[in-house]
This record gives structure tokens, C-alpha cells and sequence, in this order.
């Protein structure tokens, strides 16, 4: 029989954030290639690619294409918080469920919508956490944020702030600065220029993030650089930054959330396939879309089948275990588990070390 | 060298006022009928992205076409009239319909502040210039977080309110229908008044300043007047597509109002033909739909679109306007021969 | 009032009092001071580089002067801007031809009646019958304008298509189109061969019969000397002498700075 | 705040200042030969980064000659885009139809270059990157000097080019008026080509300068194109001592912008005082006198 | 004597509308031919022709016996070819030293003639000295053209093309110009003169001949043209006939 299980995909494909885009592709096609070998309760997983550019207008203008046209069972996707709050009104009024891995905004379930999931922490669950081990396992009192001036980059620049306040800390400066920055030597003197910093949380991708780090490093900030300042960061960073970044990266303290040496068989045997078809290192990002599929699967082999059942299934998950961890959803639909959330820190070899603070 | 001004004369001058009439019966009549042709909702968001798109490419055109000011930053008004509109809403609970005008209104004013610069600048320092406003009105909009929400963005923002008369509801514009027919009706309209100001002695004190501005003035026009109105007029317009905007989608981020944008609606003017009304609102519908159309072509889809704008320009270099001007041209020959 | 052809009577149609304009070091036009009478037809010669040019410019308005006064009719220009100077009856053509290239001859001396237009501001958006008959009222007179400059044939022809005659005579129907009282023609002639000239001689005075008052700035002395009424000769931003096209003709500075052996 | 921070700021706003120069360079050139503004050129720059990173990892020779490779693709390109698109365009006589090809082919460029190389940034390093200069409290990479002595050599050659030789007059001749320009012999197509050549091996060279301080990826250009815009014109459209005086100037704003506000309101600052010197020098910083006699 | 430039069936355009049909001239080494004819007859355009800005649809252009129908402006003019267009065409915001420069491009790799040659425009003109460093295009009409000559006198061509070379010039310069243009002349340029001043036209040239819409209508020798009735009454005007 060929029954299929129709996914539509809403990834940036194009510009910028196409960063995601082919990363999250290529989780995707792993994940379907492994599934339809044998299928699920006799289903086949489909899949439908738009391009949603990390951007409201065309993310809509992508989501109602997929609706009507593909006339999918359940979406995954956007990356960018604007365009995945942007899509999920259509998606409501189309009942079709969204499952999405990347988006850090609160507000995608706060308040919750009963079609939308998220199995990544949002930010204020990542902020809170990093706070509080920044404040009581570093001892830092004092912090300076580095942040993209995006939605994600400022929302969890916040949330950290709150919190490190909260407890006591200072934040002696908020320095958010656009994606077209190249050059943060300026932005490093400025910070070298603050006294006394003991972390640095910074809120980049990959890119700039590695200016960042040796900018740092060259003004003698933080550890890299003969200084006493640490980088702390949230789940954005691929494996292999600190190799790309070298020495400058030393003692850079960061929350992963997929942890390519995790023990647990579905971590393994996803990286050694991963490895395998694509010849390199797995990412968060790839190992999120791949999550994203093989918890549909799940929830197909517990009954569902079509937009409703799905959904319903979804909402029942008990203690899933993926690749990025466990997934268990609250009313709003936001994923509570947070048992793979890891800290690793950079050894001077540039290799880390996982610190085990969960 | 004249290419645009003949076809502006067989789209413009010389066509008699009943084939005018003939063409708005047609363009409503057209009106009416996509939404129910193209009858999925997908379809339906791309028609009303396309009147929204139309408005803006004749707003340009007319500071561009007509008055022959480059304006590289027609992106900033749009996202005035979006933000202006969208947070006295939002923060002041203003009704849509008042919102509008002041959105419609702050832009027009905005784009009277540009044209200060237009008095004075030329060609292509104009260009840059504006080209910096809208840098500078995007970096404000991500910026001013305390107003704007900056990056965070403003969500879930109401469509205008359903038209109601005597307690029957004759529009409610959560339908798309109705959305779309309340977008393109504006247009229409717009287009209408436009059409009608340019085949008025404005359209040629227009002409005469992007012309010769020296020689303008030997015959009495007040250039600097007359740009900051064609200013004015063309980037209220941009308002008010800002505002339909933001109540379309719903969301409003300050990255939808990037200068790329501003890019895209010069496309549709020029691949349209400037200096023809008619011809920015082919252009503006085709450069909406290509990028849609082109979907199925994955990730080669902007390299394909990127060639074909350039083809567009190559091939057609006077736009579309012009290229149906030498169809039309060639028929009413065959059948006069 | 009707205007008299030697204009001896009343107060004059313009006046310029101590005129000066420099560019950088060169002084264009210095202590320039004349009175144009009402219908006269002055003309300004002198040689290349001395100021004539300049001193239109500086009357009708695309310089400002950097002392000195000007005045018609009793208002005071000086720093009035030039497309103001138009709607109290000052036109101008232009030396290097400045005709709006991309629009037909019609069309550039439709232009010209921007100042004229009577229709409602709301028939602008709704045109309604006003509107039709000031079109209608507009596109004849141009014709007509057109027609008078021997154009007529020429009429749905690009400006920038015409040959550079048809384009002089262009230039002087647009101005001709706002209606002055006071026109400023800068070398109407050149690029007109004999018989043309004696053309334009014509046209001109049947302007002044219209009761149009001219300046005149011109190379062409068969044209000047017959037609103007007073003559002003200027020579490195100065002016060199004044008088009556005789006068000018027998002044000896006039011939060695200017006329040469020509007329003689 | 110590002096010298402040002085470490000037150093980051002059290295950043030139690495503008070097953008906006080809693009006052090709606006001062042919009148058009080239929204390509970013991609150009961008083109030749990675020329220069493939070849470097690819070839292995070294930093330097990449260098010389980047050029060499940067003007092939340029010569190849002219060619087929550019001079046909021209005889069109439109110059905004120039203005919307260079728009197309930047769409065309960015997107074939990122089907080819990917969205994740390279990282690119050169045995210059990694090797700071300290004095005195003061840092400077090697990368960056090197920046700093292109950039002031070329702009050197350049404005020579230009203001002395009979081929840079020639240039300005085919700028101000093709046709009579042929008639004085200059071939104005050969002239127009070379521009554009010229232009090209520029941003293909500046690419490759810049590699190791873009952040790499296939919108790498798009990210300094503005500003070297703004450089353009702050310094007058195709004038190259003003460019410079610009480009140093924005660079030093982004640095103080950095230290005392933020890096946030960078491109506030930078363009409102574009708009603000446009108010009062309507034809930029040093501005050639561009009045005609009427 | 030998043609040095010879035109057969020459037929002109700009897009579809044809301006010139069917011009042959010709003219000779050392000769000053003049090309006289009402507005809009087409002079203007068969000079443009010549120079090589606008290519024919039909007929040839043979300059010192080769064929240069197909050449570019710029090769006609290193073969000798120079034009002093209609309208002067100054480069307006180079220094008209700098024009005067650009007129030698053709010599650019001897300076040390170019200097000569620029004195010599000096001597002929000496108000473009004084503003020798002022951009072209603020200066008076009349220095224009004076500059726009001089510009192509830089080259010193075989063929002149001039194109109303008294055109807004001070009567006393007419007067040197039509001196000058024979001075050329004499030096060995041969020179092709269209010129609204008929009465100076003919005084200058040897022969002539009158362009009406587009075609050749009468040519021969100036003598014989300036007694033609239909030349006295069409370009020479009452004034002339008046005298
Ligand atoms: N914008 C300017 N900058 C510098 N010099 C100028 C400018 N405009 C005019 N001049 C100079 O001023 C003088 C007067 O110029 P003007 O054009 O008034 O002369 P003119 O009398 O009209 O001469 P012509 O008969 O040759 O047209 C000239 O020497 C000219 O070079
Ligand atoms: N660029 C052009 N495009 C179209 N037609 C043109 C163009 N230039 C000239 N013409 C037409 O060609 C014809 C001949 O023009 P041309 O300039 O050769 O005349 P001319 O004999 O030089 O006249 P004049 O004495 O007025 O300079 C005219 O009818 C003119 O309208
Ligand atoms: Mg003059
Ligand atoms: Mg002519």
C-alpha cells in the first residue's frame, strides 16, 4: 500500500538565513531516507520544501503555498522567531500542526497556540540557566552582553540580564550590533576598556561569533587573549567553532544542546549515519530537523495520520528521547525536558570538556 | 532615446477618454473576478501582495517617472505608514480607518522632508541620499525599541475593521476576498487620480523639471515646489500600501522595510516602463508573481529571477509599457495597411 | 497704456542700477546700469566674454546679483527667484539651447503656459469642462505660437530631433508661451542663415507692435542694426558705450573692441 | 577612559575606513567614467574573497599570490559581465536601465555563489591575520597594515591615473561626452571596458584583502557596499581624494559610535551625516565645480 | 588634384525617418568646399556622417581613396578626420586646457608638438589662455567655440569638418576666423565648411554646394553659385540683396 505522510518544510532557503536552511535540509533528508526504508505503521514520510527566507511576508506567502498545494499532515520549520510567529496564525486557522525546532521567542508559546510545538528551550529557559551558572558555579558578578541585533539575539540578551540582576550580578554593558559587522576590533576595544569583566555571554551566529572570539582575544579580554573575561553562550554555536576560532576560544563556556559524544545509542547512531552520508560533523541545527522528523514518525506510530491525530499525538509525547534530548510538552506546547542541555568548555588543546552542571 | 515618451503617448495622451473608460470598466471587472478565480487562499495572498506592490510602484513612479527623482529609499515610506499606523493601534487603541490617515499622512510628510534634499541634490547624490533616509528609517525602526519593539517585532495585528451598514456586515476584511478588493479598490483609485494629475498640466511641469530644471524655471515652474510635491504625493501613497501591509500580515518586523526592498519596487517601475502609469502596475504584478512562480525551481529560484530581471532590462529596455506599445503599435498598422 | 516705439514716454519697464556679478576673479558684468523703456527693443552686443550673457542671467533670475539693483515695472527683483520673475512677464530664451528634448515642439510650448492655466484645483484630479477648454485653449495657442515661428509643420516632432534652427525658433515660442512683457532673447540668430534672419527680424517686430518689450543680445549686426531701437555695447563685464544703432555703428571704441571692418 | 583607547579607536577606524576605500574605490570609478552606480560590485568583492580562498587552500601557495589571483578573476568577470550585458545595455541610452541590470546581476551573483559555496561562513586565515603588532598598549594585526599600504597605493595610483595621464583624461572625456569623445579619437568602448576591467580587478583584489576580516559568506560584500556608498558620495561621486577623506572619516565614526554609543546606531550616525553634509554641500566633501554657463 | 574624401548615394537616418537620401560630394586635396542650405536641410547630418557618429543606409564615404564607410568615429579621426560639431560639444568640466589636450590624442606620445600646437590656438585665441584653466563649461558661449576650433585644430587633420565655425562669435572674430580658415587651409588642411553665413561661405571656399531637404540641389564653383537666383533669394536674404 502507499499511504504517505505528507511534511512540509518551511526553511530559509535563500539569503542569509540560509544558514539554517541547508543545514536543517540536510537533517531532514537523513532522517527520511532512515524512516522509509521500512516505513511506519505502513506509511511513507514525504516532503515538501519551501522557501520561507526567515522573513513574515514570505513566510506566509510560503505557508499558504504548502497548505494549498502540498496539503500537508504537519509542518516543521522556521528558524527566524519572526516568521514562525508570523506563520502560525495560518496554520491555526488551516489546523495543520507546526513543529518547530529553532525559534527561541517566548512568545511562540506564551500564550500557547494549540497547533504550534517547540521542542528547542526558548530563551528565557536557556537565559535562566545560564544566569544562574554563570552567578553561582563562575562566581561572575560582573558581565557585559554581546548581541546580534536580531530578535533572538536581544531576547535572550534579556532574559540573561534579568536574571543576572536579579541575582546580584552587573551588567556593565548591553553592546548589540547589526549582521553586517565585520569587524569587531571596535567593539573588543570598548569592552577591554570596561575594567574588570568576568563573563561575556554573546548572542551571534557562527560568523560573527568567530570575529567576536578573536577580536576578544587580540585586545586581551578574555582567556584566549591572556585576559580573565569568559565568553558564555547559548545553544547558537555549531560543533568545530573552536577549531575555526583557535587559541582565541580558550575557556569559552557554552550550552549545547546536541552533544556529538553523547552516549545514548540515538545520539550515536545519528552521528555515525550523519557522518556517513555527508562526510562531516553533525550540527544542532541538523540534528533539530532530524529530531523534528523522527518525532513525527513517533507520533505516527502511535496512531497518528492525519493533521488532527498528529497533533494530538504531539501533544501527548511522554518522554520522547531524540537525538537533542527528551520531549515532553507542556499546555503552551513548549518542550520541558531539558536533560541534554550541556555546558562544555573549550581546553587549551581545543578540545572541550563537558562540565556536567545539569 | 524617446522610447518612453512614445509609449507614453499611446498609453497616455492619445489614448481617447472612452478607451480610458473602456480600460477602468476593465480593470474593474478584472478586479472582481481573480479573487474568484484564483480561488485558494495562497492565490489570494499573493493577488492583494501584488495591489499592495502596484501601489508602491506608482507611488515611485510618479517621483521617479514624472518628476524624475531617483529615489533609492521608496522602502522607507512604506515602512512608516506601516509602523506609524500599526502602533497607534497598537499603543493608542486609535481606530484603523484614523491610524490610516495618519500613516498615510506621516508619510506623506516624510517624504516632504526627503524632497528638501531633492531641491538641492542631483541625479544620483539624490539616490544615495535617499537611499541613507532609508537606511537610517530602517535602523530607527530596529533601533527604538521602546517604541517599536526594534527586531522583536509588533504580532497579531488586527485586520481594519468590517465594513457595517445598519448592522449588516458587508466586508469583513479577515476574508482575503474582501481584503484584496479593499487593497486593489485603493489602487484603483489611486491610480485613477494619478492618471488623471499627469494628463493635467501637472504631468508636464512635471516633465519639464526632469527635463531641464533652468529651462523649467524661464517658463515660471517652481521646481523645488513641484518636487516636494510629487514627493509627497508618492510616498503618501507608500503609506498607505505600508498600511495595508501591516494589517495583511499581521506581523511587522523593521527587516521587511530593508533598503532591498526599495530595490524591488525600482525593479517593478523600470521593468514596468517609467513615465507610463500603466506600465509600474504590469511591473509590479510581475515581479510578484516571478518569484512565486519560480518556487518550483528550489534553490536556483533568485538566480533565475536575478537573470530574468536583467534579461527584462536588456530586451525590453523600455519596459513592458513600451513593448505593448509596439505590439499594439504593429497590430493597428497590419489592420490600418 | 500702449506702448510707443521709442518708448520716450513714462517711467522705464526696467532698471538696472550698478549691476555686478563675478566668478571668482572674473568680473562678469560690473556697474552695469540701463533703463529699458517700455516697448523698446534694446539690444546688448560686445564681444565674447563680456558679460551679456551674465547680465541676462542676472535678469531673469538664474544669478543673483552681487551688488547692484534691478527693478520692473517698479518691483524690485534682486532677489526674487527666477520662476517668480516669469509670472510678472519676464521670459527668456537661452544662448546654448535648453528646450526639453524628449517632448514634442507642441509639447515644449505647452509647457510654457504653466503660469497661465485657469482651471479649478479639483478639476486637476476630475477633469471637468474648465478644464477641457483651458487644454483645448492652451493647444491652440501653441499652435498658433508655432505657427508663428514658422513651425507649425514641425509641431508633433521630439525637440531633441529638430535641427538646430528649428530649435532656435522653438526656444523663442516657448518663452513667447508665458506671455511677457519683458523678453530676454540670447542670440535668437546664430545658426540662421540670411533669409532666416530677416525672418526673425520680422517676428520681432511685430512682438513690439504685440507691445512686448525685447533685450536683445545678438552677433548678428544685420539683425541688431535694424531692429533695435537703443543699443548697449559691453566689454569685460563694462559697459563700452550707448546709443542708437548709428551711434553705435560710428563709435570708434565700438569698432576696434568689436565690429572690426565689418560695417564699414 | 584612557587616551589610549581612544587612540586604539582611531587605529580601528582607520584600518575599517580604508577597508571601505577599497570598496568604494571601483565604484567612484565607475561612476566617474560611466555615470553608473554598480550594485554588483559588492558581489565582485565578494567574488574575489573566495577566489582567493580557494586558491590559497586549494593551490596552497600562499597569501600573496591569491591576492594577485582574486585580481585576475575580479577583471575577468568584470570583463565578462560588461560584455554581455553592460555595453548592450549602454547603447540603449537609459541610465537607469544599467542601474536595474546591476541589481539583477547582484541577485544572480549572490545566489549562483551560494549554490556554489554555501550559506556557512569560511573562515579564512592568512599568515598575516593571526599576527598582531603590540606597542605601547596599542594592537594592530599585520592583516590590517597590510589594508591600510594597499589601499593608500592604490588610491595613489589612481588618482595619478586620472588627474595625469592622457588616458585618464580621456576617461573624464568619455564620462562627460561619448560621442564627441570618439571624435578626438578616444575609443570610447576600449575606455569603457577598461573602466569596468578596472573596477572589477579592484573589488577583486579588495575581496581578497578583505577575506580575512569579512565575515565569508556568499553576502560577505553586501555588508560594506552601503557604506561604501555612503563613502561615494560624502566624498563626491568620482572623486578620489574625497573618497578618501570619507572612507576615513566613517571609519573613524563607526569606531567612536562603537566606543561611546553604540554599535547599533552606527549606520544612523554615519548616514544622518550624509544627509546632513548633503544639506550643506550638496556635491560632497571636496566637490568639483559642476556648474555650466547658460 | 586627387579626392581626398569622395561621397557616393549617400543616404542618412535617424531611426525609421530618413533626413538625407542620395548625397554625393566630393572634394580635393588643399580645397575648401562650403555646404550651404536652409534649416533642417540636413549639412549638420552629412558632417556627422563623414566623422563617422552616424552610419549610413546606404552609399559610401572614401577618405584619401580608402573606404571608411564601416570605421568608428575614432579611427576615422587617427586617419585625419576631424569635426568641430554642431552645438561645440566642449567637454564642459575639463579645463579647456584639458580639451585642448584631448584634441591632441592623436599625438599624445609627442609632447613636445602638442606644446607647439597649443601655443599656437593660444596666439589664434588669446582669451582661451586667459582662462586656461577655467572649466570649459563656464565659459561664454563665443569662448566655446572658439574653443571647440582650436580643440580641433590640436589635431591638425587632413579634413576639417566645420560645422558653423562663426556661430555666436563677435563680428570682428568672424572676421579673423574666415582669415584663419584659410591660414589652415594654406598650411595644407583641406577643409569642409558648412556655414550659415553664405556671403562669408562663399567668400572663403572655392566651391560649394546647396543642400535642400536632404539632397544635393545645385553645386559648382562659389562664383557661380552666389549669382544662382535660387541661392540669392533662399541664403543670401533682403540685407544682402538690399546692399
Ligand atoms: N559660472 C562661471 N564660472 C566662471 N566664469 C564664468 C561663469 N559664467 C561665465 N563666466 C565668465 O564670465 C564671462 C562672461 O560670460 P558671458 O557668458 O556673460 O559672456 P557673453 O557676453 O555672453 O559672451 P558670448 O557672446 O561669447 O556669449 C566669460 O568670460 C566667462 O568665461
Ligand atoms: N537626433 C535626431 N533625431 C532625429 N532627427 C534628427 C536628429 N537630428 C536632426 N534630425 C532631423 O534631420 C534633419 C536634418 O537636420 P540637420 O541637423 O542635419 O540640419 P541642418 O542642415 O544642420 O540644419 P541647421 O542649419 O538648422 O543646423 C532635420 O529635419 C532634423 O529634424
Ligand atoms: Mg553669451
Ligand atoms: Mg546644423
Amino acid at each position: 500500500q502507499d499511504k504517505t505522510i505528507k511534511i512540509g518544510a518551511l526553511f530559509p532557503m535563500s539569503g542569509p538565513g540560509s544558514y539554517f536552511g541547508t543545514q536543517d535540509k540536510q537533517g531532514v533528508e537523513l532522517a527520511l531516507e532512515q524512516i522509509n526504508q521500512t516505513g511506519v505503521n505502513g506509511y511513507k514520510f514525504a516532503v515538501h520544501y519551501e522557501d520561507s527566507a526567515c522573513s513574515p511576508l514570505p513566510a506566509t506567502q510560503a505557508a499558504k503555498r504548502l497548505i494549498e498545494q502540498f496539503k500537508p499532515d504537519v509542518i516543521i520549520g522556521e528558524e527566524c522567531s519572526d516568521a514562525t510567529l508570523a506563520v502560525m496564525p495560518i496554520v491555526e486557522q488551516a489546523k495543520v500542526p507546526l513543529l518547530n525546532a529553532g525559534s527561541s521567542s517566548i512568545k511562540i508559546t506564551q500564550p500557547g497556540n494549540p497547533w504550534t510545538f517547540r521542542i528547542m528551550p526558548n530563551e528565557v529557559m536557556q537565559g535562566i540557566n545560564l544566569a544562574e551558572n554563570a552567578y553561582r558555579r563562575m562566581n561572575a558578578r560582573r558581565a557585559v552582553l554581546l548581541f546580534e541585533n536580531t530578535n533572538a539575539g536581544i531576547g535572550n540578551a534579556q532574559v540573561f540580564k534579568e536574571n543576572f540582576t536579579r541575582l546580584g550580578g552587573k551588567v556593565l554593558a548591553e553592546i548589540g550590533f547589526g549582521r553586517d559587522v565585520n569587524d569587531f576590533t571596535a567593539i573588543a576595544t570598548r569592552v577591554a576598556g570596561l575594567g574588570e569583566v568576568d563573563v561575556i555571554p554573546t548572542y551571534t551566529l557562527e560568523g560573527q561569533g568567530l570575529k567576536i572570539t578573536q577580536a576578544l582575544a587580540q585586545a586581551g579580554v578574555t582567556k584566549g587573549g591572556g585576559g580573565n573575561a569568559i565568553q558564555i553562550g547559548t545553544i547558537w554555536l555549531p560543533f568545530g567553532f573552536e577549531q575555526k576560532a583557535g587559541k582565541a576560544a580558550l575557556g569559552y563556556i557554552r550550552i549545547v544542546q546536541f552533544d556529538p559524544t553523547d552516549a545514548r545509542p540515538v545520539a550515536r547512531n545519528f552521528v555515525s549515519a550523519f557522518k556517513a552520508k555527508y562526510n562531516t560533523e553533525p550540527t544542532h541545527l541538523n540534528a533539530h530537523a532530524y529530531d523534528q522528523i523522527m518525532l513525527i514518525a513517533d507520533v505516527v506510530k502511535r496512531g497518528g495520520k492525519d493533521p488532527e491525530t498528529i497533533r494530538e499525538g504531539l501533544a501527548a509525547t511522554k518522554n520522547y528521547s531524540g537525538v537533542t534530548g527528551s520531549v515532553e510538552f507542556d499546555k503552551n506546547n513548549q518542550n520541558v525536558k531539558m536533560d541534554t542541555i550541556h555546558y562544555m568548555e573549550t581546553k587549551p588543546d581545543m578540545s572541550w570538556v563537558s562540565l556536567k552542571w545539569n | 532615446m524617446s522610447e518612453t515618451v512614445f509609449a507614453q503617448q499611446w498609453l497616455g495622451k492619445a489614448t481617447s477618454s472612452r478607451a480610458r473608460f473602456l480600460g477602468y470598466l476593465t480593470a474593474v471587472a478584472v478586479i472582481v473576478t481573480l479573487p474568484l478565480v484564483f480561488n485558494d487562499t495562497y492565490w489570494r495572498t499573493n493577488l492583494t501582495v501584488c495591489a499592495i506592490n502596484v501601489l508602491l510602484a506608482i507611488g515611485l513612479d510618479f517621483i521617479l517617472g514624472y518628476a524624475g527623482q531617483l529615489n533609492l529609499g521608496h522602502s522607507a515610506f512604506y515602512g512608516l505608514g506601516a509602523y506609524v499606523s500599526t502602533l497607534l493601534i497598537v499603543k493608542l487603541a486609535v481606530p484603523f480607518w484614523l491610524a490610516f490617515v495618519a500613516g498615510v499622512a506621516f508619510a506623506g510628510l516624510a517624504g516632504t522632508f526627503l524632497s528638501l534634499f531633492a531641491v538641492r541634490l542631483r541625479g544620483h547624490y539624490l539616490a544615495i541620499a535617499s537611499l541613507g533616509f532609508a537606511v537610517i528609517v530602517h535602523q530607527i525602526l530596529l533601533n527604538w525599541i521602546s517604541l517599536t519593539q526594534g527586531p522583536l517585532g509588533i504580532y497579531g495585528i488586527a485586520p481594519p475593521p468590517a465594513l457595517v451598514v445598519d448592522g449588516t456586515v458587508i466586508a469583513d476584511f479577515r476574508n482575503l476576498t474582501a481584503f484584496f478588493y479593499l487593497v486593489a479598490g485603493f489602487a484603483l483609485l489611486s491610480f485613477l487620480l494619478l492618471s488623471q494629475l499627469v494628463r493635467s498640466p501637472v504631468g508636464e511641469t512635471l516633465t519639464a523639471i526632469r527635463e531641464d530644471e533652468v529651462s523649467a524655471a524661464s517658463l515660471g515652474i517652481n521646481a523645488a515646489a513641484w518636487k516636494v510635491f510629487a514627493f509627497g504625493v508618492g510616498s503618501a501613497i507608500a503609506g498607505a500600501a505600508g498600511c495595508f501591509y501591516a494589517s495583511f500580515v499581521g506581523t511587522l518586523v523593521p527587516d521587511a522595510f530593508f533598503i532591498t526592498e526599495a530595490f524591488n519596487i525600482l525593479a517593478m517601475v523600470i521593468v514596468g516602463g517609467m513615465g507610463t502609469l500603466i506600465g509600474p502596475v504590469f511591473g509590479a504584478v510581475l515581479l510578484t508573481i516571478l518569484p512565486e512562480v519560480l518556487r518550483g525551481l528550489g534553490d536556483l529560484r533568485l538566480v533565475v529571477y536575478g537573470a530574468a530581471l536583467t534579461f527584462v532590462v536588456l530586451f525590453i529596455p523600455g519596459g513592458m509599457a513600451q513593448a505593448a506599445n509596439a505590439v499594439g503599435e504593429r497590430l493597428w498598422r497590419r489592420r490600418s495597411a | 497704456m500702449s506702448a510707443t516705439a521709442d518708448g520716450a514716454a513714462g517711467e522705464p519697464l526696467l532698471r538696472t542700477q550698478e549691476l555686478q556679478k563675478n566668478f571668482g576673479g572674473v568680473k562678469a558684468v560690473s556697474e552695469i546700469s540701463f533703463d529699458v523703456p517700455m516697448g523698446a527693443i534694446f539690444a546688448v552686443i560686445g564681444p565674447n566674454g563680456a558679460g551679456k550673457s551674465t547680465l541676462i542671467n542676472l535678469i531673469s533670475g538664474v544669478y543673483r546679483p552681487d551688488a547692484g539693483s534691478l527693478s520692473f515695472d517698479g518691483v524690485d527683483l534682486s532677489t526674487m527667484p527666477a520662476h517668480l520673475r516669469v509670472r510678472f512677464g519676464i521670459a527668456r530664451t537661452f544662448q546654448k539651447i535648453r528646450l526639453f528634448r524628449q517632448l514634442t515642439a507642441l509639447d515644449n510650448v505647452i509647457a510654457g503656459f504653466h503660469v497661465h492655466h485657469k482651471i479649478p484645483a479639483w478639476q486637476y484630479l476630475v477633469h471637468g469642462a474648465a478644464f477641457t477648454a483651458d487644454r483645448r485653449r492652451c493647444r491652440d495657442q501653441a499652435m498658433q505660437l508655432l505657427e508663428f515661428v514658422g513651425m507649425s509643420g514641425r509641431a508633433h516632432v521630439p525637440a531633441g530631433s529638430l535641427s538646430y534652427g528649428e530649435q532656435r525658433m522653438l526656444e523663442l515660442a516657448r518663452a513667447l508661451a508665458t506671455k511677457p512683457r519683458l523678453l530676454l532673447i540670447d542670440e535668437p540668430a546664430a545658426g540662421l542663415n540670411a533669409a532666416e534672419v530677416d525672418g526673425l527680424l520680422d517676428r520681432i517686430r511685430s512682438l513690439r507692435h504685440g507691445g512686448t518689450t525685447v533685450i536683445l543680445v545678438e552677433h548678428n549686426m544685420d539683425l541688431v542694426m535694424n531692429v533695435a531701437d537703443r543699443i548697449m555695447v559691453m566689454e569685460y563685464g563694462r559697459r563700452l558705450f550707448e546709443g542708437t544703432p548709428a551711434e553705435v555703428q560710428k563709435n570708434p571704441a565700438v569698432i576696434a573692441a568689436y565690429l572690426g571692418g565689418e560695417l564699414l | 577612559m584612557t587616551t589610549t583607547i581612544v587612540l586604539q579607536q582611531a587605529i580601528n577606524g582607520i584600518v575599517l575606513g580604508s577597508l571601505y576605500v577599497l570598496v568604494a574605490l571601483g565604484l567612484t570609478l565607475i561612476y566617474g567614467v560611466l555615470v553608473q552606480i554598480n550594485f554588483a560590485h559588492a558581489d565582485f568583492v565578494t567574488l574575489g574573497a573566495f577566489a582567493a580562498y580557494f586558491f590559497m587552500h586549494l593551490v596552497g601557495l600562499g597569501y600573496i599570490p591569491s591576492i594577485a589571483v582574486a585580481l585576475i578573476v575580479g577583471a575577468a568577470m568584470g570583463w565578462l559581465i560588461n560584455a554581455s550585458i553592460f555595453t548592450p545595455l549602454r547603447r540603449k541610452n537609459n541610465e537607469l536601465l544599467p542601474l536595474i541590470a546591476t541589481i539583477g546581476v547582484s541577485v544572480m551573483m549572490q545566489n549562483l555563489m551560494l549554490a556554489w559555496f554555501g550559506p556557512i561562513p569560511y573562515a579564512f586565515e592568512t599568515e598575516f591575520s593571526r599576527h598582531v603588532i603590540r606597542f605601547a598598549g596599542i594592537f594592530v594585526s599585520w592583516q590590517n597594515v597590510i589594508i591600510i599600504v594597499v589601499s593608500a597605493l592604490t588610491i595613489a595610483l589612481l588618482y595619478v591615473f586620472m588627474k595625469f595621464t592622457f588616458l585618464g583624461k580621456a576617461l573624464r572625456a568619455v564620462s562627460q561626452d561619448r560621442e564627441t569623445a570618439g571624435l578626438m579619437g578616444i575609443n570610447p568602448n576600449f575606455l569603457i571596458m577598461l573602466t569596468f576591467v578596472i573596477a572589477s580587478a579592484l573589488a577583486g583584489m579588495g575581496g581578497a584583502m578583505l577575506a580575512p576580516v569579512l565575515v565569508l559568506t556568499p553576502f560577505a560584500g553586501t555588508s560594506v557596499i552601503v557604506k561604501a556608498f555612503a563613502i561615494v558620495i560624502i566624498g563626491g561621486f568620482g572623486n578620489v581624494e574625497g573618497t578618501i577623506l570619507a572612507g576615513l572619516i566613517v571609519g573613524l565614526i563607526e569606531s567612536y559610535t562603537t566606543q561611546f554609543l553604540n554599535p547599533g546606531l552606527i549606520d544612523i550616525v554615519v548616514f544622518a551625516l550624509l544627509l546632513l553634509m548633503l544639506a550643506i554641500r550638496p556635491t560632497g566633501l571636496i566637490s568639483e565645480r559642476r556648474e555650466e554657463n547658460v | 588634384m586627387s579626392a581626398l574624401l569622395e561621397i557616393a548615394g549617400l543616404e542618412l537616418a535617424y531611426g525609421q525617418v530618413a533626413v538625407c537620401r542620395n548625397i554625393s560630394l566630393r572634394l580635393d586635396r588643399g580645397e575648401i568646399v562650403a555646404l550651404i542650405g536652409a534649416n533642417g536641410a540636413g549639412k549638420s547630418t552629412t558632417l556627422r556622417a563623414i566623422a563617422g557618429l552616424l552610419s549610413p543606409r546606404r552609399g559610401t564615404i572614401a577618405f584619401g581613396g580608402r573606404d571608411v564607410t564601416a570605421l568608428p568615429s575614432y579611427e576615422r579621426s587617427k586617419l585625419g578626420i576631424a569635426l568641430v560639431p554642431e552645438g561645440r560639444r566642449v567637454f564642459p568640466f575639463l579645463t579647456v586646457r584639458e580639451n585642448l589636450e584631448l584634441g591632441g590624442f592623436n599625438s599624445r606620445k609627442d609632447p613636445s608638438t602638442l606644446k607647439r600646437r597649443m601655443e599656437r590656438v593660444f596666439a589664434m585665441f588669446p582669451r582661451l589662455s586667459e582662462r586656461s584653466s577655467q572649466n570649459a563649461g563656464t565659459l561664454s558661449g563665443g569662448e566655446q567655440q572658439m574653443l571647440a576650433l582650436g580643440r580641433a585644430m590640436m589635431s591638425e587633420p587632413q579634413l576639417l569638418c566645420l560645422d558653423e565655425p562663426s556661430l555666436g562669435l563677435a563680428p570682428i572674430i568672424v572676421h579673423d576666423i574666415f582669415q584663419t580658415i584659410r591660414a589652415i587651409n594654406a598650411a595644407g588642411t583641406s577643409i569642409l565648411l558648412v556655414e550659415q553665413n553664405a556671403r562669408h561661405a562663399f567668400e572663403t571656399a572655392q566651391r560649394g554646394y546647396v543642400l535642400q531637404t536632404g539632397s544635393v540641389i545645385a553645386s559648382g564653383s562659389c562664383a557661380t553659385l552666389k549669382r544662382d537666383p535660387r541661392v540669392q533669394e533662399a541664403y543670401l536674404g533682403r540685407t544682402a540683396t538690399r546692399r
